[in-house]
């Protein structure tokens, strides 16, 4: 063995994380990092449907100030994030819990896990549907054909709480994804630690306190940050569901960014919006990183 | 807590049984070990005890409560896994505490116990440690902490101290004991080690392929093994084994070992046949072959290898087809390929039915080896 | 003709591709183009010319937003058809963006030259035509006959009311009134359904009431305050009179359809292409699917009552063009196609699929057409159509509007305040492009 | 372990009262699943019995048994004058796009999980840091930028671009994931592994992801049904038609509003669900069987 | 291959070293025996020379090449885990042809060699299972039969058989011994089984706290320790040690044990001083000690405690305010609480520095023991 094959050795222990990461980061950079990149500067023109760009200064965030739908908008975002990610993060948490912990019989849960994948599997179209079919203020509505079996006039169901038909909708369907990766990494906590915790005493209770929420930090924090950030960002089933309406009483910000952006073609206007949304979504991440202290998480390697 | 196991099977696979009709008392305060050869059961008897794996047949009682579908946790069991199973998410000193957190102790308490548990098995300096930062000794003592804390009613330990060094061993051996004697515990340790098993069990009870073989104090499995697989198993190094064959004419009985005819004038209760040759075993001690000629019966051999163990030399002999070992004094001077003879006196001599196993030796033999030298003395 | 010179150089094989973009169901938009090519080649043929011209068809079915969006991308990458075919308000900004031609030309063609000629509105821009007309339709109101019966109305005067109608003896108020005679008498449910979501219907009203929605001159959308006013006062009316359907606003489109298919209202604001869709699904709760015999005996249809007595009557339509991508390689032959796709045959056969009315007079005469039970009964509402702006920010007015209407339908706001508060959004929304009438 | 030992623990109780404490739970949780759970049944049985029957009375009981609505499995349906492309092909263009996304997206994604997790470089935390970042930006608004990109690449109109932009914006969340299971797998495999003759890379193939495979079942879902029911992309970036997708062919379906055949959608949309169903319950029994255990990891 | 580690030094928390200058050398085809107190260092250094750890400091060279930098997968170890590391997915049988398939060995063939190591670890009959249905002891044979079956250069064993029963454990021993006598390869075992390091290892290597402390050969450990801590770890159990005072005056020697003056007649050479007082250990071992009067000290003191043992009782006596322990013949009755006395020849005692810990026996008398008794015999 000579010198220069360890150098080369050195090379390639040092590049190989590189070269693992490569595929990922030169598609990050090119379809995700140079696109935002467009965006933040896109959010200082008037681009509309003639595709231009216009330099307008801060016209865009201007306008949006003076915009009175606003408070609203942004009251509807905190809540329907708020309360959505509460669905999302801590039943998805106990739809883990019991599909892979405490239910023990594979199928079972699996059963379980199925059924509670369907709203995700099915077309939005079609789950927003059904939805609409069951909650339909008109007799027509499911749930008011039933209670006209029994001579009560129709239920107003949630056409009155549309804020509660978007958290409730977006919930079920956001509830699976935290259920799916809590029960795979519940599936991956190793048998003999739940044997040494019955063994010490430990209720089913302090299990999961004390064993599995630990063993699902990164896991716990991934879900909250992405499905936070999912929600800010998302809106197709608002869309399809309310459309944003009755008014404005559904509309969050990334609706309204893309009502700005397709439906009245301000693409301008609308990366402003996005801009003003990863600000607070960057603001609500860095928050999160330190109540679960991701840097903790970043263990070192043990291959030297 | 007396712990009774009756008819106990368990079968991982469905078609053999892992344990097979286990039947063993362990009194109330008694400290027992669990030997056997590796891959027999031993774990799987401690799991089942513990709870954690359901008995596929049989019942276990505590104190004469049928327990087999209580749960674990309630069974204030404290055990240190054969594999540790330390909580990997928490630091030493949460790992001890966790049982007590697991009945409540008030949390300064609770961090002071685990302390001093934590002392005790000199791990004081390393309380913020992760698992993952200790050494296999040192992770295998926080399992122990662990496992005393909480000072429970039933003590399980698969191997505790198989990563020890021998200094800490002997001590953790002597705190264990200590504790267990104070608070009463039942206490059942599995262990490979059998100087361990022999000194700190009352009771010794040995298992081979499911199944209980033996279950006596130390000293009557040493002296009086029930059968051949027990002779060999229990002392270090093991019994020398010399093919050899057995006949009864007339109520005497003969055998030959290495061109010796040995009378046994001590009837011999366990042959039925007044006129037989039977192929035996017989059993000798590496402690108790000498070398010289002025026991009751000699061996010739080749030496083979000479060890040197520290305090003394181990010999491996060649005498006929067999090999046989014994301990020389360190400073005799013994070569490989040289002839020598060794001496033995009849009463250390242990005789198995080759087919059975079983001890033939009359108890009066076995017995007699006590008896006649206390007198002597 | 003069297209020989631009088209000099033809792909090969003399083979010229034109390539041609539809969105929706509406397949015979595209099936005349190919149609109309096999004219195309027959003339070219005759001229001697060594030309095939193929049409390249492609049917999309996401969204409009999405059509649209498409197409600014791929004329942006260079990939964007020759002809885009689109509901004619989005002239405005295709114009603007310089995605496709003027067509002035068309208006002089032979073809075109009986277009009603209210129709040519639709298709105009900043004076210039950016399309060829390629249909129209009708947005009548459905009245329920059985109910009118119910009510005591004879054969005749239920047979007559479109007519009424359109002489502008009954208007909007007589309208408002029967509906909640009928409903306070518990003849049906509701008395008057409108669309469960946000469309062009409601801006009818906006011109019912005189009111304007776009200013040609400044090339600006008009916030028109007194007609708006009345706009939104009425729907107000109708919700608090419970002549609706409680939270109308957030229905499903199935459930209205099936409440007005099941008779539980007497008007029904709808447009012509219903009478297709309740012939697809089951709709009617004993009968299922019906057909348009059913819904002719059982429905009239008539346009939007004038405001006044003796008032115009109003209907409003939402025309499709054929427009012209600005960068395309064959202007002449695409033009041409244009010209010849106009033929009444072709116009017939799309008229009777898709439930349409015709664009110039000739195919309103077509026989074909004119035996047809319900197209035939409301050909003549072409004549008392209106159109929405073709001015980009429409958009964001009718969202708007929408919100507004919304706010007074569930009366979580008063005509007044809505108003204001539209007036507020708008200026945000629209700023230089809006001008307020009061 | 001084203190003095007051034993107690009233035996002849323990047996009753820990068997019905014991069952508390589990009979909650039943309880909690069972619950929540019913309304998701009752909606999708609804779907289900609306796609078999002609019409519902009262909104939920089954009137008349047809499988009309099905009919688009035997024949191209037709509607409204169009015919519609076979469900097949549309059905097997799903697949391979569904599938070459997942493939792509596990092998990048758990490629850059390893890095990310289990090798020291500078940077490695940013990268976690950014790539969530990117996140933050609604995909709609990144539409029309990610379009210039793929204009300026020659990318626009093919479905190469759309995979990738499609993989890129998925990878983040699947490398997250795998991150953290890759976190959990003790050093001592991997040791053993690089002592056995395997360099880094091949100790992450054959040793480390094998153990990660309930990570790769909850991502390779994710990615499967992200390729499954994407349109968006698809429908913008990519002109010509040959490439319909289940999800496009389901839009065509409810493209006009007033034009939706409401059995036939429910038809078709459970058509729809039933690969990734299979996919979901397939990718969940093989790969959540976990042969983690044993040993004392490190 | 000759392994050499050239000042090396490990840190993990960048505040103390856990391995501290370490110097040492493996000559090819040796046995070395690494022990040494739970946590002192051992797996770390063997870590470092699989090439899992790279030092912080200092150089390894094997056979004369710096391999600091050279990726474990070419230095062609076979190397047993104390935690094992077992591949949970793969059989006990692709665990242990995996080595075998890393050098790309043809199917065929690998899984013959695969299957024979798996007999040799007594296996055979479990090939298809994975490790998790394994009992620990099994799981560690698996682990030892990953190790040898691709015949390495360097074979590292880290506790290889601390969950086996006795007997496997000398079979499995024996077993070691002989493939890697007859390969040449170069072992480095850690174990805390005094008897195996003696038996197996050409040379012991005893560390501390990181640091090398003796490194010599089995019988030099046990007959010279170079200091206390060796003394007090190497022997099982360990060396009893009195406190005692060493005076030298004029150049004579004198210390006191147990009221008795003993007289060292050989000089003493590590003692500077000519003239001083100096408090040491005095240590004999447990099998040097005596009942009786007849030797060249004697010890007065009471029975505390009695152990069985199997050959012989060990008993711990009570000196003055020391506890040592002694072997006594298991027939002669010895009761707790009764006074005995005991007796050790001069040549078995070793002084020790109270402060420093250091030898200061002279060498004589440490080679005295050798060489006065080989020539009695
Ligand atoms: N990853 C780590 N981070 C910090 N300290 C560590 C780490 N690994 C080991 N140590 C410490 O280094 C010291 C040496 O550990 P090592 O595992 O080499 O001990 P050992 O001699 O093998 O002990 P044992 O006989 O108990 O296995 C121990 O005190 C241990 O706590
Ligand atoms: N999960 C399992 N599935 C199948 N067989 C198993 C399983 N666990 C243990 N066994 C088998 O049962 C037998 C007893 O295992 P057990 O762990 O009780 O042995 P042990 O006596 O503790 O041995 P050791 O001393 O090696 O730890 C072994 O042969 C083992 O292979
Ligand atoms: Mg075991
Ligand atoms: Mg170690």
């Amino acid at each position: 063995m000579k010198k220069s094959k360890f150098l080369i050795n050195g090379m390639r222990k040092h590049s190989l994380p590189w070269l693992m990461l490569a595929p990922f980061l030169i598609l990050i950079v090119i379809f995700f990092f140079l696109p935002i990149i467009l965006i933040a500067v896109n959010a200082f023109t008037d681009m509309d449907s003639a595709l231009q760009w216009t330099f307008n200064g801060i016209d865009n965030f201007k306008k949006m100030l003076l915009d009175p739908n606003m408070p609203e908008i942004l009251k509807n975002t905190f809540i329907y994030v708020f309360f959505t990610l509460a669905i999302n993060v801590l039943f998805g948490l106990v739809l883990g819990l019991l599909t892979s912990y405490f239910i023990q019989k594979e199928s079972v849960g699996l059963l379980f896990r199925t059924i509670w994948m369907l709203p995700r599997i099915s077309p939005p179209v079609v789950y927003v549907l059904l939805w609409l079919w069951f909650f339909d203020p008109s007799p027509y509505g499911i749930l008011n054909s039933l209670r006209a079996l029994v001579d009560l006039p129709p239920g107003e169901w949630l056409s009155s709480n549309p804020k509660t038909a978007i958290v409730l909708a977006n919930g079920m369907i956001g509830a699976s994804f935290g259920m799916i990766i809590f029960s795979s990494a519940i599936k991956s906590i190793p048998e003999n630690l739940f044997q040494a915790a019955k063994v010490d005493g430990a209720s089913q209770w302090s299990i999961i306190q004390d064993i599995i929420i630990p063993a699902i930090r990164w896991p716990l924090m991934f879900v909250t940050m992405w499905q936070l950030l999912s929600l800010l960002t998302s809106y197709e089933y608002i869309l399809l569901l309310t459309g944003g309406g009755p008014m404005v009483e559904s509309e969050v910000l990334s609706l309204y960014s893309y009502h700005k952006a397709f439906e009245s073609f301000e693409y301008g206007y609308g990366s402003a919006v996005s801009l003003v949304l990863v600000v607070i979504a960057l603001g609500f991440s860095a928050i999160i990183w330190k109540v679960f202290g991701m840097k903790k998480m970043m263990g070192t390697s043990r291959v030297e | 807590m007396k712990i009774e196991l009756k008819n106990i099977c368990k079968t991982f696979n469905k078609q053999s049984n892992t344990i097979n009709n286990l039947d063993m008392t362990i009194n109330d305060g008694e400290f027992v070990a669990l030997v056997g050869p590796s891959g027999c059961g031993k774990s799987t008897t401690m799991l089942m005890i513990a709870g954690i794996y359901k008995p596929t047949s049989g019942n276990l009682y505590f104190d004469g409560q049928l327990v087999n579908d209580l749960e674990p946790k309630d069974r204030n069991i404290g055990m240190v896994f054969q594999s540790y199973a330390l909580y990997p998410h928490m630091t030493v000193l949460d790992n001890i505490a966790f049982p007590l957190k697991q009945q409540k102790v008030p949390k300064e308490e609770r961090y002071e116990r685990a302390k001093n548990a934590a002392d005790m098995v000199h791990l004081g300096h390393l309380l913020d440690r992760k698992p993952s930062q200790l050494s296999g000794g040192q992770q295998q003592r926080v399992a122990l902490a662990r496992a005393i804390v909480k000072k429970p009613k039933v003590l399980l330990l698969d191997e505790p101290m198989s990563n020890l060094d021998a200094r800490l061993k002997i001590e953790m051996r002597e705190e264990i004991s200590r504790i267990q004697k104070e608070l009463g515990i039942t206490a059942i340790m599995v262990t490979h080690d059998q100087e361990e098993a022999m000194t700190t069990a009352d009771r010794v009870a040995i298992m081979k392929e499911g199944e209980l073989i033996q279950y006596s104090s130390p000293m009557e499995l040493y002296n009086r093994p029930k059968n051949y697989f027990v002779a060999q198993f229990i002392g270090n190094p093991p019994m020398n084994f010399l093919k050899s064959q057995l006949a009864v004419k007339d109520g005497k009985c003969q055998f030959y070992i290495n061109d010796t005819t040995v009378d046994l004038n001590n009837h011999l209760p366990k042959i039925k046949s007044h006129n037989s040759i039977k192929d035996i075993y017989a059993g000798i001690r590496p402690y108790d072959l000498k070398l010289g000629q002025k026991g009751d019966i000699t061996l010739d051999g080749v030496v083979s290898l000479v060890e040197p163990t520290g305090h003394s030399k181990m010999v491996n002999v060649k005498v006929g087809d067999d090999r046989i070992r014994f301990f020389a004094d360190p400073l005799q001077k013994i070569e490989r390929g040289s002839k020598i003879t060794l001496t033995a006196s009849i009463s250390s001599i242990h005789l198995f039915d080759c087919e059975s196993g079983e001890n033939l030796t009359a108890e009066t033999i076995g017995e007699g080896q006590d008896n006649k030298l206390v007198i002597n003395s | 003709q003069k297209q020989s010179e631009a088209d000099a150089q033809p792909a090969d094989n003399g083979v010229v591709t034109i390539s041609a973009w539809s969105e929706g169901a509406e397949v015979t938009r595209l099936t005349n183009l190919e149609k109309a090519s096999e004219k195309l080649n027959e003339e070219l043929k005759s001229q001697g010319k060594d030309i095939q011209v193929k049409v390249e068809p492609k049917s999309f079915d996401g969204g409009w937003d999405q059509y649209a969006k498409q197409f600014m991308l791929s004329a942006k990458a260079g990939k964007a058809p020759d002809i885009y075919i689109t509901p004619h308000e989005t002239i405005g900004w295709l114009a603007d963006g310089n995605y496709i031609m003027p067509l002035d030309e068309l208006r002089d063609s032979k073809e075109y030259a009986d277009v009603f000629p209210k129709l040519w509105d639709a298709a105009s821009y900043n004076g210039h035509i950016w399309g060829a007309l390629q249909d129209n339709e009708a947005r009548p109101v459905f009245y329920n006959k059985n109910i009118l019966k119910d009510l005591g109305w004879n054969e005749t005067e239920i047979e007559e009311l479109p007519e009424k109608v359109r002489r502008g003896e009954f208007t909007l108020d007589d309208m408002t009134k029967l509906a909640e005679e009928v409903v306070k008498q518990g003849k049906a449910k509701y008395g008057v359904i409108h669309r469960p979501v946000n469309g062009a219907d409601f801006h009818y009203f906006n011109y019912l009431f005189g009111g304007q929605l776009y200013s040609e001159e400044d090339n600006k959308i008009v916030l028109d305050k007194s007609a708006v006013g009345k706009q939104l006062a009425y729907h107000y009316e109708l919700a608090q009179k419970k002549l609706l359907p409680d939270k109308l606003i957030s229905m499903e489109w199935k459930n209205v359809h099936r409440m007005v298919v099941n008779g539980e209202t007497l008007f029904y604001y709808g447009g012509i292409w219903n009478v297709f869709n309740w012939g697809n699904d089951n709709f009617h709760d004993q009968l299922g699917k019906v057909d348009a015999k059913w819904v002719n005996e059982n429905f009239g249809m008539m346009l939007v009552p004038a405001a006044e007595k003796g008032g115009e009557p109003i209907t409003l339509s939402h025309p499709f063009l054929y427009t012209v991508n600005a960068k395309t390689k064959h202007p002449d032959l695409t033009k041409r196609l244009l010209e010849l796709v106009a033929d009444p045959k072709l116009q017939t056969e799309h008229n009777l699929q898709t439930f349409h009315l015709p664009v110039t007079e000739r195919a309103a005469e077509d026989p074909e057409f004119k035996t047809d039970l319900t197209l035939g009964n409301i050909a003549y509402m072409s004549e008392y159509t209106t159109f929405l702006p073709n001015h980009e920010g429409f958009t964001k007015y009718s969202n708007v509007f929408w919100n507004s209407l919304q706010a007074v339908e569930l009366g979580k706001q008063t005509p007044d305040q809505a108003l204001e508060s539209m007036e507020a959004q708008l200026k945000v929304d629209l700023g230089e492009d809006l001008k307020i009438v009061e | 372990m001084e203190g003095i030992y007051e034993p107690k623990m009233e035996a002849p109780k323990i047996k009753t009262v820990s068997k019905w404490n014991a069952r508390i739970p589990y009979i909650i949780a039943y309880g909690t699943l069972g619950i929540t759970t019913l309304p998701i049944i009752l909606m999708y049985l609804w779907l289900l019995m609306s796609s078999f029957s002609t019409q519902m009375k009262h909104g939920v009981i089954p009137v008349e048994f047809t499988l009309e609505n099905w009919r688009f499995l035997w024949t191209n349906v037709e509607m409204v004058g169009s015919v519609y492309p076979s469900i097949w092909t549309a059905t097997w263009n799903s697949f391979v796009f569904a599938g070459v996304l997942t493939v792509l997206e596990v092998i990048i994604g758990v490629m850059a999980g390893y890095a990310l997790s289990r090798m020291e470089f500078p940077g490695r935390q940013g990268i976690m840091k950014m790539t969530m970042m990117l996140h933050a930006f609604p995909s709609v608004a990144l539409l029309i930028a990610v379009f210039f990109i793929l204009n300026f690449m020659g990318l626009f109109d093919s479905l190469l671009g759309v995979i990738l932009v499609k993989t890129a914006l998925q990878i983040p969340m699947t490398a997250w994931i795998i991150k953290g299971f890759f976190d959990d797998v003790p050093w001592d495999l991997e040791w053993a592994g690089l002592i056995d003759g395997c360099n880094r890379f091949k100790v992450w193939y054959t040793i480390v992801i094998p153990i990660i495979k309930p990570g790769i079942a909850a991502v390779s879902i994710f990615s499967f049904l992200a390729g499954w029911s994407e349109f968006l992309l698809l429908y913008t970036f990519v002109l010509s038609d040959d490439n319909i997708t289940l999800s496009t062919y389901l839009q065509k379906l409810i493209s006009d509003p007033n034009l939706v055949n409401y059995g036939l959608l429910s038809a078709v949309s459970l058509f729809y669900m039933i690969p990734v169903l299979i996919f979901f319950i397939f990718t969940q029994k093989s790969l959540m069987q976990v042969s983690a255990g044993g040993g004392k990891g490190v």
